[in-house]
């Protein structure tokens, strides 16, 4: 299989449902394989200072998946051998649920824990999500990262 | 003057709230670039301002830039600061494209 | 709490059953923290450029218990804002299957990388598991390294 | 000639299958090493032959010296080589007690 092809059976989503972890080594581990790690995101009860009372994430669903697709090319160019697999769940989330799942399977695994760590931050920084967190006093957009154009200049207006 | 064209326009998180829809037909003309429709959606909706500074573009469904002409049947997209999240105790993320 | 009665309440088991690091996260994971990372070791068709056709895990389980309460005595004085829980399994596994699982919740998601690597890095060394490989043509114990005697000298005979 | 007193050996992988016994009560003389046990016992099992290079020792539970002298009552182990696994691709695990 060409890297395009594994990208394509690959499992990169975003689910309106509870995601584990777990789900995702079936996707990622082979007979080769001897290390899976995994990273999950959960909803704190703090945040920025405040109490957070609830939270919810809204994504652009098809270009969050396209952009998971990207990081996961990135991912193969520099880790050859390993297998990646990305959840992130929108819609309402309660303190403690997972809201995003990385899975990477290597032979060994330092490789494993580099890919998932690289994995998780260049999905904070590039896929289209958004949370809304909910404090005792009121809500808002949790501004973060403004991800750049492909290449050249910041899109920034 | 030219005949104008339509693209769709996918609003989230501020914007959607802004407009109170999560998508819309917009005619444009010839000529318009991402960062003048969004310049335009600004100046009708007062509830957008200040929201044109940190906010990235999207041209089906890729990242582009302000500059980037708008061509008939393009899904246009404005896209807010990614949630992003602390990478660590006290720490901002640091953005680094490789 | 203290370090140590954190430690004593921690889940640090060998366990002849299927494990999984999943199963983990609700011994590590407090509203508090927003990140999650496991690691899991599983059993690979290749070693040694032999292949492998089943495997075998042995431990000294009470002493194996011990030391893995040392490591995460070892992680809480390097990441004290953290919750760390392993597992090993022993008997027979087939291919594919988990043979060790660590899961360490953090705050924020770059020390849970940090403290699962360095957990599964020090299971690896200082924990009485033994490991039997079976491949077409005979079984061997699998050499690794030599845990030395706690301070001072190895204890290499 | 001192009385002798006993201990517990417990006995894993290649020492469980070289004796047929996954733990032993022994008679050992006062003064006797943990390291010096372990060569009655390689005197006593060919089987043993070569066992002692990369083994280590453990009193009570916790690493100890070839050097530790037995007590009444000790549970003594011999520690082959833990399995380990490999760090990286094509890299030996490097064993760094922190």
């Amino acid at each position: 299989m060409t890297t395009a092809d594994i990208i394509a059976a690959g499992v990169f989503r975003i689910l309106e449902r509870p995601i584990t972890a777990d789900e995702l080594i079936p996707h990622v581990l082979t007979d080769a394989y001897g290390a899976v790690a995994t990273f999950s995101g959960t909803v704190r009860n703090h945040a920025r200072g405040k109490h957070v009372t609830g939270l919810a994430y809204e994504a652009y669903p098809e270009m969050a998946e396209a952009e998971m697709r990207k990081i996961a090319a990135e991912v193969y160019a520099q880790w050859p051998d390993c297998r990646v697999a990305m959840l992130h769940r929108i819609g309402k989330l309660d303190i403690g649920e997972v809201s995003v799942a990385i899975a990477v399977a290597t032979p060994h695994r330092k490789e494993s824990f580099e890919a998932c760590e690289f994995a998780i931050n260049r999905l904070k920084e590039t896929v289209p999500i958004w949370k809304k967190e909910a404090y005792d006093d009121g809500e808002v957009w949790v501004e973060g990262v403004a991800p750049s154009a492909e290449g050249a200049s910041a899109g920034s207006a | 003057m030219a005949e104008t064209f339509s693209v769709t326009v996918r609003l989230f998180a501020v914007f959607r709230e802004a407009l109170g829809a999560s998508a819309l037909t917009r005619e444009v003309a010839p000529g318009t670039t991402v960062g003048g429709l969004l310049a335009q959606l600004i100046a009708e909706h007062p509830g957008l301002d200040g929201a044109e500074k940190a906010v990235s573009f999207s041209v089906n469904r890729v990242y582009a830039s302000a500059e980037t002409v708008l061509q008939a049947g393009d899904e246009v997209a404005f896209i807010p600061p990614v949630s992003g999240g602390q990478l660590s105790h006290g720490e901002r993320q640091m953005s680094s494209r490789r």
